[in-house]
């Protein structure tokens, strides 16, 4: 044990200079529970006070957007008075410290976000990514975050209809675990975080305060992680999925019956937040009775109170008349609910405890003036070294090297976690986990809602702007072979250590390279979330942004394609731009351990046009697929195995069946079923027999692929020894 | 020999289990539960003379796979 | 003919079953684990989820509810009882179906379809169906293995390959008369081929079959 | 007074997550374990001054709440 002689500002996560700033607003020494509320609201995590500069890039506008980034989510218009909200979140260094209560509290954390909005939260993605699993920290760690997400997913009842999946050696002391949650609501039914007039009354409602989580914000997620990260576990919360069920339908039933004016929920920084925010929102001051608060331990000081992070809380704002029918709507779900505070002229947040002001301080400074910095950024040097990497893979054999791919847990079959996670509750689920986009049809109406979510260490580690750039593609791609139009983006960009000038470059180079893809396409980014900090013992993790993208069919393809339609005697067809023979950032470039080169850049008007086209084939071909990891022979793969059958392919070059270039599609159709643009599509096989023939030379039986795609995953985790990883 | 390793969840770590559990008893009529904590417990016959020896080893067993040393303390009992 | 859906807190399939048993033409209604009279229904299904967050053991603090005495009720008049996944849990440990449930056999959760076959169409599930049909239907559960020392139940629905671990690769059973039965696989989630699979109509035709005007 | 309640799953109740544990063990070179069950132990405050009435009292949660007589048999004990 060391003996702690920092002073309290510094253990608690604060530089000298902001403790500086700190007196000079209060023009005053801080109280403890001040400075508590001033430390976590100040942190990384809340105030985003190294990206906000840079995030102002993104475009934000649109004609459909009703929320923009800012508040718990984003809400887009969808037509007929439907709206839909949407969010994505990141739970990294808490799924590393504790792999399933950390994944757990990011999916009930993330739901809480979306249906603080007045939305129902419909369904979720997980985005994942570890070091190998040959090593056994990594099998415990991807394990774990996979029972948590299950855990907690299907216990709330909201399906987790797909994801991303993605193992690299940069992840190995920092796993990524995001999580993105999709919402329905009818447009009056929206609820702002905002803490309404003077004489409205702050409900606290959920599960009691304990001292869980307490600094999670400024210690676990805004700080570098190291071997003293272990003395961090006290931070750890637990997740009650229960409890959160019951929360949802309570709220949802008071957003019905017009109960609230606001409502924040309670994640980071706990009540600080969900006090300052919705006053400062709402240009009012608060008065906050600590003694109210339903705790589940005894002798816990202002401070923690203040800054705890228990699970499954969220508070709401209610106008005095209303506050019997809210505490009655609470009781009846059965989740304990408690008067805390109440709104007041001017903009003053005073926090009482035992009779004492234990804080006084203007309401809207927490959020408003915290700190800004503009971090010096590089361009790194080792990036030359890395464009200078030249691939050549023209000695592989087609076969074997597509048996290769299928069996590497980046490309193969992720069955084994997607079946964990209940994907088809609510009867939405038309195309779930497994293809490309997911699609979940809206009930009593034609339109259908798609998402896609996508990221790339790899690529972005080559060239952050393309990598962000070609990500938006990708995921608008994936989104229209569904038969839908892009509409709106959600981004989780997580990265490394801010302070160093070369994370910062990535972070600002991916920031143009999401920000230039949405506006050739038209599309707002309507939120988003950063985690810095990604790195162990100074080891950065690769660059990865993760963008979540909404489309929106309507009236949706009765009949969607599917990778399962394909039948003897259809032709395949590679629609796009011709590939150049790209290897950088490929899926084979990892498998064989040596990324490098420089990624193709995307074309805008490639972009566009092929999303177009694959909207309109959707309506009207059975089986459409884009062309990403593994390249165009891993995607025929994938159609031949989910629909049980074997292909003719003519070509043998590994260049042209490996590669990996933007905004490419295989159509498999019936003989000129559609007419492809010439210029624009090439057919390149039949569909037949039972196996995958490369230009009648070498062939792979369809049961070897299948055996390889399937066990990509079971086979590295030893099915045998499912718990025999140790912590 | 018998070994009973009891694996407690750590005080200050919350146990929602266990707090659903005690509004249940309540809600029929046991109001005396004044607190309830779920925890675990494992079985074993383990190979062995030395009672201290096979107590170090599952202590051992404890701190690599039993237990998760983030949540949950263990005791462990070797029958005589 | 009108059907009650019970909700328990944290049970999560009860919209589903509704939809399920309004799209062929039922009267269904929801009603909440503390309703003391379903006497205006003549049957009533239990739907899935995680009732009490599965805290203790499944299905145990959700049996103690009033609304299940009134289940016990109407299963010993003869009305077509149904409990989904979860609800056949509660079924088990209100001990008006034998047996229990225990986790999984590879201790994971499993959500995707399954083939079962019918082995005996007495039952209010099973009754529109004929032994030996199979159907695709999909399987949500964590605890989902159904023990039973005493070997009493009559099992309806097996699985062609075991997922789980079930004695007698049992994926639904009834009591002695036919109208009380738990399924582990959920028919609501079966209604439609755009979702997957339209076989699950057959399961809940049966069980609509087999009501009788209280 | 403090009670201590175990809950043992039947011998002739498979137990998968015991066997799982096992056979994890045993990879991990613990080849003396013998047998693994796992059981769940509930650490209660119970209000009361009689220890024979509290334990009769907690008995009778066992019976209606605590465990499932078809899985499980329980012990319970009142801390002196
Ligand atoms: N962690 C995960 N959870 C759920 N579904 C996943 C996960 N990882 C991958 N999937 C599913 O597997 C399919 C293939 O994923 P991916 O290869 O990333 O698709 P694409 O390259 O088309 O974006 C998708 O449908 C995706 O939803
Ligand atoms: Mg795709």
């Amino acid at each position: 044990m060391t003996i702690e002689t920092r002073p309290l500002h510094q253990q608690l996560g604060m530089s000298d200079e902001e403790y500086e700033s700190l007196l000079e607003i209060l023009d005053r020494e801080p109280r403890p529970a001040e400075l508590a509320m001033y430390s976590v609201m100040w942190s990384e995590h809340c105030s985003y006070k190294s990206s906000r500069k840079h995030l102002r890039r993104f475009p934000t506008e649109a004609p459909w957007v009703v929320v923009g980034p800012g508040e718990n989510a984003g809400v887009v218009d969808i037509g007929d008075g439907w709206l839909a909200a949407l969010r994505i979140e990141s739970h990294n260094h808490p799924s590393f410290v504790e792999p399933y209560q950390g994944a757990a509290t990011g999916v009930g954390g993330i739901l809480r976000d979306v249906f603080t909005m007045g939305a129902r939260p419909i369904a979720l993605w997980d985005q994942i990514r570890f070091g190998p699993l040959d090593q056994p920290k990594n099998r415990y760690l991807f394990k774990g975050v996979v029972s948590g997400i299950a855990g907690y997913g299907n216990a709330v009842g909201v399906p987790t209809v797909g994801g991303e999946l993605e193992f690299d050696d940069s992840y190995s002391g920092n796993p990524l675990v995001n999580v993105m949650c999709l919402g329905v609501l009818r447009r009056e039914q929206l609820v702002l975080g905002t803490a309404g007039q003077p004489g409205c009354v702050a409900v606290l409602l959920g599960r009691a305060t304990g001292r869980d989580g307490i600094g999670g914000a400024s210690v676990l997620a805004s700080a570098s992680f190291d071997e003293s990260s272990a003395d961090k576990r006290p931070s750890v919360q637990v997740g009650d999925p229960f409890e959160e069920k019951k929360l949802i339908e309570a709220c949802l039933e008071l957003y019905e019956q017009g109960l609230v004016v606001g409502v924040q929920d309670l994640g980071a920084a706990g009540l600080s937040c969900a006090t300052s925010e919705p006053a400062g929102r709402a240009g009012v001051g608060m008065d906050v009775d600590l003694d109210a608060v339903h705790t589940r331990e005894s002798d816990m000081s202002a401070a923690e109170l203040l800054m705890s992070e228990s699970q499954e809380r969220m508070m709401a704002f209610v106008a005095p008349d209303n506050v019997d029918r809210v505490l009655s709507v609470a009781a009846k779900w059965e989740i304990e609910s408690t008067i805390v505070g109440e709104v007041r002229r001017g903009d003053t947040l005073t926090v009482r405890m035992g009779g004492d002001v234990v804080a006084r301080i203007p309401a809207a400074s927490l959020a408003d003036d915290a700190p800004l910095y503009d971090r010096p950024a590089r361009r790194p040097e080792w990036l030359d070294d890395l464009w200078a990497i030249a691939s050549d893979y023209s000695e592989l054999l087609p076969g074997e090297t597509l048996l290769a791919l299928l069996a590497d847990p980046n490309v193969g079959s992720s069955a084994w976690v997607h079946e964990q996670y209940d994907h088809m509750l609510f009867l939405n689920t038309v195309i779930g986990p497994g293809s490309d986009g997911s699609l979940l049809r809206l009930k009593g109406t034609e339109k259908a809602l798609a998402v896609s979510t996508d990221g790339n260490g790899t690529l972005c580690l080559l060239d952050p702007r393309r990598g962000g750039e070609r990500l938006v593609y990708e995921a608008a791609l994936n989104v229209a072979v569904t038969g839908a139009r892009p509409l709106a983006v959600v981004d989780n960009l997580n990265f490394g250590n801010p302070e160093k000038p070369e994370v910062m470059w990535q972070f600002i180079e991916s920031i143009e390279g999401i920000s230039q893809a949405c506006e050739t396409l038209g599309i707002p980014v309507v939120g988003g979330n950063v985690s810095f900090y990604n790195e162990t013992e100074g080891e950065d993790i690769n660059p990865t942004p993760v963008v979540g993208l909404l489309g929106l069919a309507d009236p949706a393809p009765e009949r969607p394609p599917r990778l399962s339609r394909a039948r003897e005697g259809m032709e395949i067809w590679e629609l796009g731009p011709k590939s150049t023979g790209n290897f950088a950032g490929s899926a084979l470039q990892r498998l064989r351990g040596e990324p490098g080169g420089r990624p193709s850049p995307a074309d805008p008007e490639d972009a566009v046009r092929v999303t177009e086209l694959a909207r309109d084939l959707a309506y009207h071909v059975p089986v459409l697929h884009d062309i990403s990891d593994g390249g165009l022979a891993v995607g025929l793969a994938e159609i031949c195995i989910a629909s049980q059958i074997g292909a003719v392919v003519d070509s043998t070059s590994i260049q042209l069946l490996f590669s990996e270039d933007p905004h490419r599609l295989l159509v498999v159709m019936e003989p000129a079923a559609v007419s492809l643009p010439p210029d624009y599509s090439r057919q390149i096989g039949v569909i037949g027999g039972n196996s995958i023939v490369f230009g009648a030379e070498t062939s792979v039986g369809l049961e070897d692929l299948v055996a390889a795609w399937k066990g990509a995953i079971p086979m590295r985790l030893g099915l045998d020894a499912v718990s025999a990883d140790a912590p | 020999m018998r070994v009973t390793v009891t694996i407690n969840r750590r005080p200050e770590i919350a146990d929602p289990e266990g707090a659903t559990v005690m509004r249940a008893l309540h809600e029929l009529g046991y109001t005396e539960a004044a607190t309830v904590r779920m925890d675990r417990v494992i079985h074993m016959e383990v190979d062995g003379d030395d009672a201290d020896e096979v107590r170090s080893r599952v202590e051992e067993m404890c701190r690599q796979l039993l237990a998760n040393p983030v949540l949950e303390d263990f005791e462990v009992e070797v029958a005589p | 003919m009108r059907v009650a859906v019970a909700v328990f807190p944290g049970v999560n399939c009860e919209h589903d079953v509704v939809y399920a048993l309004r799209a062929l033409g039922a009267e269904a209604q929801l009603v909440w684990h503390r309703e003391t009279d379903l006497s205006d229904f003549d049957g009533v299904i239990l739907p899935g989820g995680f009732a009490h967050g599965d805290y203790l053991r499944t299905g145990a603090i959700a049996r103690l509810s009033p609304v299940m005495a009134e289940v016990e009720r109407m299963a010993k008049q003869g009305a077509p009882v149904l409990g989904i996944c979860n609800g056949w849990q509660m079924l088990c440990e209100a001990g008006l179906l034998p047996g229990a449930h225990i986790a999984n056999r590879d201790l994971t959760f499993i959500c995707r379809f399954v083939e079962v076959e019918v082995v005996d169409a007495r039952s209010c599930l099973t009754a529109a169906a004929r032994p030996g049909q199979r159907l695709s239907i999909p399987l949500n559960s964590y605890q989902g293995a159904w023990v039973d020392p005493t070997r009493s139940g009559r099992v309806v629905l097996r699985y062609v390959e075991d997922p789980n671990g079930s004695q007698e690769r049992a994926a639904a059973v009834t009591n002695e008369r036919g109208n009380v039965v738990g399924v582990m696989p959920h028919p609501e989630r079966a209604m439609e081929d755009v979702l997957g699979s339209s076989d699950g109509q057959t399961l809940i035709e049966g069980f609509l079959a087999s009501l009788v005007p209280a």
